[in-house]
């Protein structure tokens, strides 16, 4: 009897559509053939393995959690090396393994042992997350669990469906990254200055805030692990706190945080007075009209939006993300801002039942505005991890923009392309976990190295780290969305669901969604050419300084290593996305209802959304294309041997001679066409000042130049405020003028006037 | 049989895109009073820098001489998937006009970073120059790609084609806006006048010349290559979107070589019409061609509205 | 009942050794045994009374319910702690020569006296008692804030003197008041014993205890330090020593808000109506709000984060007033959690100010550098205080503002406003000083900094999970107050 | 009903607490520390014969206790020791230049109205002259604040607050016949109390500003110069 065999493939929910195709004609008949007639065995069967799937999956959520706890925990023990032996002596522990121990806890050996071991532990708990992840997912059903924590009334809620494991899986392939490459990356670091207890604990909190994130099915749960992966990572921000740009950063970021999450409270709040009880299935349920539908989804869409760093209130994003250690960069820029996404998603598709299309077409515009405004204010930053960072602001932005599409083609009652339009999104949030990761790491390894993070410092690498050169070069592939490379089908997916702008009837919308469009081709263009610099600026040309000059390939396996697994995954599922969508088809069903037809016609080879019709793209081919058209040529024009090696000449310097670094193009060189042609997008501050001398004055000495590019944001929106606040204090301040008079004064005024209130 | 007729095409595509340009400088000569070369030239250009020992700078790495075949078989795909005498080929559908465009992207990121890594001021200056005009470019071509996608519902280059094809002659006012608006998107892309000149000689002007001023031997061959196949695919797609006729539907051999006979036909009237303009109008400030490209995308939104109010209006 | 006894006994017990005994060495010590003996007692009342229900004794004088006797616990508790703390501290501040012999022995019996004088209020059962001892808790302290005999101490010391006493007056007016109504309808003797009163409240005549009230507010209000009758308390917690307002911000306000809220029940029995919790709720928010805005303009340490205890008051005295099962569980959850966590800030705050010398913000810098423990432990304070999950005070004004969600929607914005504007008063100062480089000549002392991560544990288990004897207890004194038990 | 129809005792408190606001105004309008003292003194005389009237024709004896601490207290004890201070100080000689003095006396006239009006309330559930006892007591109190924001001097300052003390006593005498015995007493406690600390306080205000000059008390304060 096959039954057991498809029930396994198909999970909980024998009317999927199957994830293997080699099984679907079974599958399909079982479907149509005697579903409705399956004898009764196969019902408890099912139920039996539902249950033992819930337990599975939830413990393996649970346990990715308790890892994460765990490695934090663990780092507190950096100091106390005598205690940890004296535990040690007691435990029987056989031979081998007592000298084993014995030798990790030697004076010398201990530090370092302890901190493999801390991300050892971070590791594994990314390493259950995606297992999680991918169990959920397979299993197509939602998981429920109660935590007897919280308040008397209301334990924690937690539900573990299809949207939190996709992101589970982004969180954990993200740790797992995090924690191959974090040994070597905090060698750097001296114990006294910065110690590695913070640094462990609060990342190993910062992990589990996001997970319980996601796992949280109640308002109030859903706060408490909200803010504690903003706190933890505040203090990851501020974990350098010598450079006062730091702490500014680290206090901005904390202050935005807040207000967000003042905004998220009052948004859950809202769904809350109209429901009875905290829990989402209660807020689900709530009935509320347009209006309060509206004011909540803006309180939403305020908090997530300024936790994901939509401008204008991505102000923090910048100054906070570059400042944190390279690998909680990584992390925050690459992963907490899924967190964010994840929270905007649950609260506009799965809390507020019904969404509106004008929610639709704010979303669209807020993201456009933030992928064209992150990609150029990314464009003008020397700093790399600044530049990444703005970048993490233009793919939010492209995000929500393909969100927006979802919500107007929801609202007018065309599931099936919401769906593409989640799909997407989705998508291109996982994408960009992966090469933002791999971007920021690679920045990490260059800090590293070179001690510096400002591009016009570097040039010339690729011949000293060839490794990290190549790795980083396919970063910068798929983020500027080439061809072969995951960042492109996202963007394609994305470009398709615009393209079906023509079933909508609304005028408005059908002339805006391509305009959109093309600015999503704007920024992808910029992006192109954003990370041309990039690249070109650090890797290629002649070093700029000596620091670059001297450079060495990184020694630590493990930096490199990490890399490779980001690289690896942008390449391969460039290459096949079919297994991601399959993945996400689950959470549009989940959310929307609905599922892609591509795997009715494709096979994994095929990429066709809506129909093969209307759009097709087959990496996989294409990628067979060029390598033959690589290999042919390359084997033809270098057959014959005497013209096969290359001949190494001087560089054309126009026959001045004496060409060096300095007559290259530099960052703002580059991008001094875009300056000019955007002037109105930044604040530029632009001064030359020449000394002259000689006879008259007439000859140039030296000049320099200073080029200053400053968001708009700044004065135009955070200024104002705090300065209101601050005048408001001052006017409040007037009340405590010290003397005991005036305040007998109050406490009789107030008296009396009290007892003519009450005596009305 | 049709994978087959598919890698002939690309094959065809490829031999001819320097019999374009060969006929191209040969009507400009015309025009401007010169002797004109022989219609083979660029081949035995060709033939000469294949054969030759290339000569690498010093600092080049390994971005630089790889380049080219990257470059070129970026083309060469891309060639693969534009149909140039007939519809419905296979690698049509693995590939659509979104890919198409990205095809361009990839190749273009490559020449900027071969241009960057040799580190003089030139190749900055080229890629710098040709990442902005390329960045501008582009959302006019798509507003084009949309207008003509957006009739045919479809991405897929031939079965839009094709579509076009089978509605006969409609006057599609959006056509029009379109078909300007990728006619002065590719002579930006391909680095003719007004944007760039192929020909100069002063390196201050140049923009694709500054990039591939360090290549030689056969690394400059490919690239030379390339760029002519860029220019024929845009006339290709010119061409085939917005007069089809003649193109092969089905694939016996007279349809084929008549649909060869057509897309020759329309190509050496594009190649006319592209060096009279040449021949009238003088290169651009660098600073002009954002006006020039903004021009563009004007047209293309103009399509895209036209499109959605006039034609498609519900 | 012995146990109620005993709880006032020993602190006057204390009162009299110390003034009489003399300062020694271990006289700290002896203060922390004290200090442990009663809480030894109190927990003892508590299981009385949580096995055995309300104590009243005989003759009526001392009532415990419910809700007074977890404030007698948190008392007592937050009694032992301080003085944990205050034993190495003053013996280092009379190192310093900022003390003589004379004061430490004053300083010790009124620490005792003051404890009394809470205990007192907190198990009284006459309104007039109430009055007295509370009366009798300002000039326990009074002396105590001018302990370093500074011109600044002084006046502080006056001005607390002046207006606590004026507005203490006023409650007095406003308890013969009440006295006045209940001799109306009863008998004259206990005709001021609150269960009495409680129980007749339905008979009282509304009009005068709306007055009644009125004076109460202001007057025990002043002690709860709302605005605009604030202005005594920033003084005097910034010029005494760091353990008085430890206890003052933990304990004196608190029972302050207590007087207020057992009134209000009378009232609220009386007067069908609102009045009083509006009154409350309006009182609690200017506090709340001003306060938030005062932060921003700090420049003394103990000021700033006497201000935040300004702030939080008005929160609890907001919940009171709205009332309902709820607010009041919020409100009385926010009692526990602020007091844990601002003595313990407090506990901080001096080690802080004593290692730098000075309590001027601007010139303490880099306490992470100079001693870790201190400095992470006011950062972690902070963080609690303002209301960042996983600690207990989010828990509260969470709760607190759900309340108001369901009851007065239009006060929410207000209510974040304030939280949002507060956090960025405390972070602003806070973070500088903790982060950084440190100033020269900045050097780690001998701290005790048991109390505090104490005090920070308990806030942290209570914002994860509210222990069921605690919940229940919550929830008995809820449904006391409010008379109706939390959902 | 009129004070004619009104028994001896009523008669009597009545006038008494006519006497007590007198006195209230005459210290709301002085400007000499000594007599100020003087007059505290007075208002204390009266509340203690106030008392004793009503110990005697209420015969409740524990009334008596609270007329001879009130004597002890506010008649002798309180005004000696103040007056030792301002002999101390010498400031028995200068004289504290009341700002607008007509206005304030105008205000203090206003609040006796005032107090009349808040507490009409009462008059339902009692004899007018309850109404008029409080009413007196209400704005003793009130004009004591009144002095107390109004003058410069500490003790000043403490005489208003003494004052303050005094209408309270009274409210309680004559519209409770005395609160309960022991809050009496506490009370009564916490007075003592507070007059010691008042001395030792002048002490430590004089060794600090040398002068008992409130105003010259602000160190502390919000305001930014």
């Amino acid at each position: 009897m096959p039954i057991p065999t498809t029930i396994w493939l198909h999970g909980a929910n024998e009317h999927e559509p199957a994830k293997s195709i080699y099984f679907r004609d079974q599958f399909v008949r079982q479907c149509h053939g005697w579903d409705w007639r399956m004898p009764v065995e196969f019902y408890e069967y099912r139920s039996q393995f539902l249950q033992r799937v819930t337990m599975m999956v939830l413990i393996l959520a649970y346990a990715a959690v308790l890892c994460s706890f765990a490695s934090g925990m663990l780092a507190l023990l950096i100091n106390q090396r005598t205690s940890v032996h004296a535990l040690l002596e007691r435990v029987p522990i056989q031979r081998g393994g007592r000298d084993w121990l014995d030798d990790c806890l030697t004076e010398s050996r201990y530090p370092l042992r302890l901190k493999q071991a801390v991300f050892i532990v971070l590791g594994l708990s990314g390493l259950l997350a995606v297992l999680a992840g991918i169990a959920v997912l397979n299993s197509q059903s939602a998981f429920t669990d109660q935590i007897g924590l919280g308040l008397p009334w209301l334990p924690w809620h937690v539900r573990f469906d299809s949207l939190s494991g996709f992101f589970f899986l982004i969180v954990g392939i993200a740790v797992v990254a995090v924690s191959i490459y974090g040994p070597g990356y905090v060698e750097a670091y001296q114990e006294e200055k910065h110690p590695f207890a913070v640094l462990g604990l609060f990342t190993g909190l910062f992990v589990a805030g996001m997970l319980l994130v996601l796992l949280a099915d109640d308002a109030f749960f859903f706060m408490i692990a909200w803010e504690l992966m903003s706190v933890a990572s505040y203090f990851l921000v501020a974990f350098q706190h010598e450079n006062p740009a730091n702490r500014r950063a680290a206090f901005l970021y904390l202050l935005m945080a807040e207000v967000g999450a003042l905004a998220i409270i009052l948004g859950f709040g809202v769904l809350a007075s109209f429901a009875d009880g905290l829990t989402f299935d209660a807020l689900r349920q709530a009935n509320l009209s347009t209006t309060w539908a509206s004011i909540a989804f803006v309180l939403a869409l305020l908090g997530f939006g300024m936790k994901a760093g939509i401008v204008p209130i991505h102000v923090w994003l910048p100054e906070a993300h570059p400042v944190a250690p390279s690998h909680i960069s990584a992390l925050m820029s690459g992963v907490m801002l899924k967190v964010a996404v994840y929270g905007l998603i649950r609260f506009c598709f799965d809390l507020l039942t019904d969404v509106h299309w004008q929610w639709g077409v704010v979303l669209l515009v807020l993201g456009t505005i933030s992928a064209l405004g992150g990609i150029l204010y990314a464009m003008m930053q020397p700093n790399l991890k600044r530049l990444l960072a703005y970048s993490s602001v233009e793919n939010i932005g492209i995000i929500f923009m393909v969100l927006g599409l979802a919500m107007i083609f929801m609202a007018n009652g065309f599931p099936q392309l919401a769906a593409l339009g989640l799909l997407a999104a989705l998508f291109h949030a996982f994408n960009h976990a992966l090469f933002k990761n791999l971007l920021f790491l690679g920045a990490g390894i260059l800090q590293h190295q070179i001690h510096s993070l400002d591009i016009d410092c570097m040039g010339g690498l690729i011949k000293r780290m060839p490794q990290t050169s190549f790795l980083f070069l396919i970063g910068c592939m798929s983020i500027s969305s080439l061809p072969l490379f995951n960042g492109f089908v996202s963007e394609w997916l994305a470009f398709q669901t615009a393209l079906q702008v023509d079933v909508l009837d609304n005028g408005v919308l059908r002339s805006l969604i391509p305009v959109s469009a093309a600015a999503l081709a704007l920024t992808a263009a910029l992006a192109a050419a954003c990370f041309v610099k990039v690249f070109g600026m650090i890797f290629l040309g002649l070093p700029r300084s000596r620091h670059s000059e001297k450079a060495q390939e990184v020694d630590d396996k493990g930096m490199l290593l990490a890399l490779k697994l980001l690289a690896g995954l942008c390449f391969f599922f460039g290459i096949f996305p079919t297994l991601i969508i399959a993945a996400l088809n689950n959470v549009a069903k989940q959310l929307i209802g609905q599922t892609l037809p591509n795997d009715t016609l494709q096979s994994w080879m095929w990429l066709a959304p809506v129909s093969a019709q209307k759009a097709s793209y087959s990496p996989i081919l294409v990628l067979v294309g060029v390598l033959i058209a690589c290999a042919f040529t390359f084997w033809y024009l270098r057959r014959n041997p005497d013209t096969k090696t290359m001949r190494r000449a001087a560089t054309w310097d126009c026959g001045f001679g004496g060409l060096n670094a300095r007559m290259q193009y530099s960052c703002s060189a580059f991008t001094m066409p875009f300056r000019r042609i955007f002037a109105k997008v930044w604040l530029i501050d632009e001064q030359i000042d020449k000394d002259m001398q000689g006879a008259l004055d007439m000859d140039v000495s030296s000049i320099r130049y200073r080029l200053q590019v400053e968001d708009h944001c700044w004065p135009r929106l955070y200024q104002p405020i705090a300065h209101g606040i601050n005048s408001a204090a001052r006017l409040v301040g007037r009340i405590q003028t010290g003397n005991i008079r005036v305040y007998l004064g109050y406490s009789f005024v107030t008296l009396i006037i009290m007892l003519w209130v009450v005596s009305l | 049989m049709n994978w087959l007729l598919a890698i002939v095409q690309t094959l065809l595509f490829v031999a001819l895109a320097p019999l374009l340009s060969g006929w191209l400088k040969w009507c400009k000569c015309h025009l401007q009073n010169r002797k004109a070369p022989s219609l083979l030239q660029p081949y035995r250009d060709l033939m000469k820098l294949i054969r030759k020992q290339p000569v690498v700078a010093e600092h080049a790495s390994w971005i630089f001489t790889r380049s080219p075949y990257i470059i070129f078989s970026a083309m060469v795909l891309a060639a693969s998937v534009v149909p140039l005498i007939a519809v419905d080929l296979p690698t049509a559908a693995s590939a659509d006009v979104i890919v198409l465009v990205g095809f361009f992207a990839f190749a273009r990121f490559f020449l900027a970073l071969a241009g960057l890594d040799i580190g003089t001021a030139f190749g900055g200056m080229g890629s710098s120059r040709e990442m902005t005009i390329s960045s501008l470019a582009e959302p006019a071509m798509l507003m084009a790609v949309f207008t003509l996608t957006m009739t045919a519902s479809t991405t897929n280059l031939s079965l839009a084609i094709a579509h076009v094809l089978n509605e006969g002659l409609v006057l599609r006012p959006s056509f029009v806006f379109a078909m300007f608006a990728l006619i002065l998107v590719a002579i930006a892309e391909t680095g003719r006048v007004p944007v760039d000149n192929p020909t100069t000689h002063l390196e201050l002007t140049m923009i694709h010349e500054a990039m591939i001023l360090e290549y030689s031997g056969r690394h400059l061959a490919l690239i030379e290559w390339a760029s002519q196949l860029k220019l024929m695919l845009y006339g290709v797609l010119i061409a085939n979107i917005f007069w089809p006729w003649g193109i092969a539907q089905n694939f016996s051999i007279h349809a084929l070589g008549y649909g060869l006979l057509a897309i020759s036909g329309k190509l050496a009237a594009l190649a006319v019409f592209l060096s009279i303009s040449e021949t009238l109008v003088a290169k651009m400030r660098l600073f002009r061609v954002q006006e020039y490209l903004s021009f563009a995308y004007l047209l293309g939104l103009l399509g895209m509205l036209s499109h959605i109010i006039l034609e498609a209006s519900r | 009942m012995i146990a109620a006894y005993l709880v006032l006994l020993i602190p006057f017990a204390g009162i009299l050794f110390f003034a009489f005994d003399g300062h020694k060495q271990e006289t700290g010590r002896l203060n922390v045994r004290f200090n442990a003996v009663t809480l030894a007692a109190t927990v003892w009342l508590a299981v009385n009374v949580l096995n055995n229900g309300t104590i009243l004794s005989s003759g009526k004088a001392f009532i415990i319910d419910s809700f007074n006797v977890y404030l007698i616990v948190l008392t007592a508790f937050i009694g032992l702690t301080t003085a944990i703390f205050s034993a190495p501290y003053m013996e280092h501040e009379k190192e310093l020569g900022k003390l003589t012999e004379r004061r430490l022995k004053l300083y010790y019996s009124m620490y005792q006296g003051f404890m009394l004088a809470m205990y007192l209020v907190l198990t009284t059962n006459n309104m007039g008692v109430m009055w007295v001892a509370m009366e009798g808790a300002t000039l326990a302290t009074v002396l105590l804030v001018s302990l370093y005999r500074t011109p600044e101490s002084i006046e502080a010391a006056w001005k607390y003197f002046i207006l606590c006493g004026v507005g203490i007056a006023q409650a007095l007016f406003g308890t013969i008041l009440l006295y006045y109504a209940a001799v109306q309808i009863g008998d004259g003797d206990n005709a001021l014993l609150w269960s009495v009163l409680f129980d007749n409240a339905r008979k009282l005549n509304p009009e005068i205890l709306e007055i009644a009230f009125v004076f109460m507010l202001i007057g025990y209000g002043t002690k709860i330090g709302l605005v605009p009758l604030h202005n005594w308390l920033p003084d005097a917690h910034s010029e005494g020593p760091t353990p008085m307002s430890a206890v003052l911000s933990g304990l004196l306000l608190n029972d302050a808000l207590y007087a207020v809220v057992r009134n209000k029940m009378l009232v609220d029995g009386a007067t069908q109506g609102n009045m009083a919790g509006l009154l409350m709720m309006g009182f609690g928010m200017l506090s709340f709000l001003v306060a938030a805005l005062f932060l921003h303009r700090q420049r003394d340490i103990k000021r700033l984060f006497s201000y935040s205890s300004i702030e939080h008051m008005g929160v609890m005295t907001f919940a009171f007033g709205m009332g309902g099962p709820l607010a009041t569980f919020a409100a009385l959850l926010h009692m526990t959690v602020h007091s844990l966590t601002k003595s313990a800030i407090f506990v901080t705050v001096g080690h802080a100010s004593q290692l730098a010398g000075t309590q001027n913000m601007d010139r303490i810098r880099g306490l992470i550098k100079t001693q870790p423990r201190i400095g992470w432990g006011l950062l972690i304070g902070t963080v609690a205080i303002a209301g960042f999950p996983p600690f207990g005070v989010f828990t509260s004004e969470f709760l607190v503002l759900l309340a108001t969600m369901h009851s007065y929607p239009w006060l929410a914005p207000l209510l974040l406003l304030g939280i949002g504007i507060a956090f960025a008063g405390l972070f602003r100062h806070i973070q500088p000083i903790v982060y950084g480089e440190q100033p020269e000549g900045q050097l780690p002392i001998k701290a005790n900094l048991w109390p505090v991560m104490i005090h920070l544990a308990l806030v942290l288990w209570l914002g994860l999970a509210i222990p069921d004897f605690l919940a229940n207890w919550f929830s008995q004194a809820t449904l006391l107050i409010s008379g109706s038990m939390p959902l | 009903m009129n004070i004619e129809q009104q028994d001896f005792y009523t008669q009597a408190i009545l006038s008494m607490a006519a006497l007590v606001g007198l006195t209230s105004f005459l210290m709301l309008g002085q400007g000499r520390l000594l007599r100020l003292i003087f007059v505290f003194a007075l208002q204390g005389l009266l509340l203690t014969l106030t008392t004793t009237l009503a110990a005697y024709s209420l015969n409740s004896p524990h009334l008596y206790i609270s007329a001879m601490m009130t004597l002890i207290l506010k008649v002798i004890f309180i005004p000696w020791m103040l007056r030792r201070q301002v002999v101390l100080m010498n400031m028995h000689r200068d004289v504290e230049a009341l700002k607008n003095n007509t206005a304030v006396m105008l205000g203090g006239a206003g609040l006796m109205v005032f107090s009349y009006y808040v507490l009409h309330p009462i008059v339902q559930t009692s004899s007018a002259i309850m109404l008029n006892a409080l009413a007196v007591s209400l704005s003793v109190v009130l004009l004591g604040m009144l002095l107390m924001i109004s003058h410069r001097q500490a003790v000043a300052h403490v005489v208003g607050f003494m004052s303050i003390e005094n209408g309270l006593f009274f409210a309680a005498i004559v519209a409770t016949k005395g609160m309960p015995m022991v809050v009496e007493l506490g009370v009564a406690f916490d007075v003592l109390v507070a007059a010691v600390l008042f001395g030792i306080f002048f002490f430590h205000i004089r060794t600090s500003i040398d002068s008992l000059d409130v105003d010259r008390m602000n160190r502390l304060h919000e305001v930014d110069q």
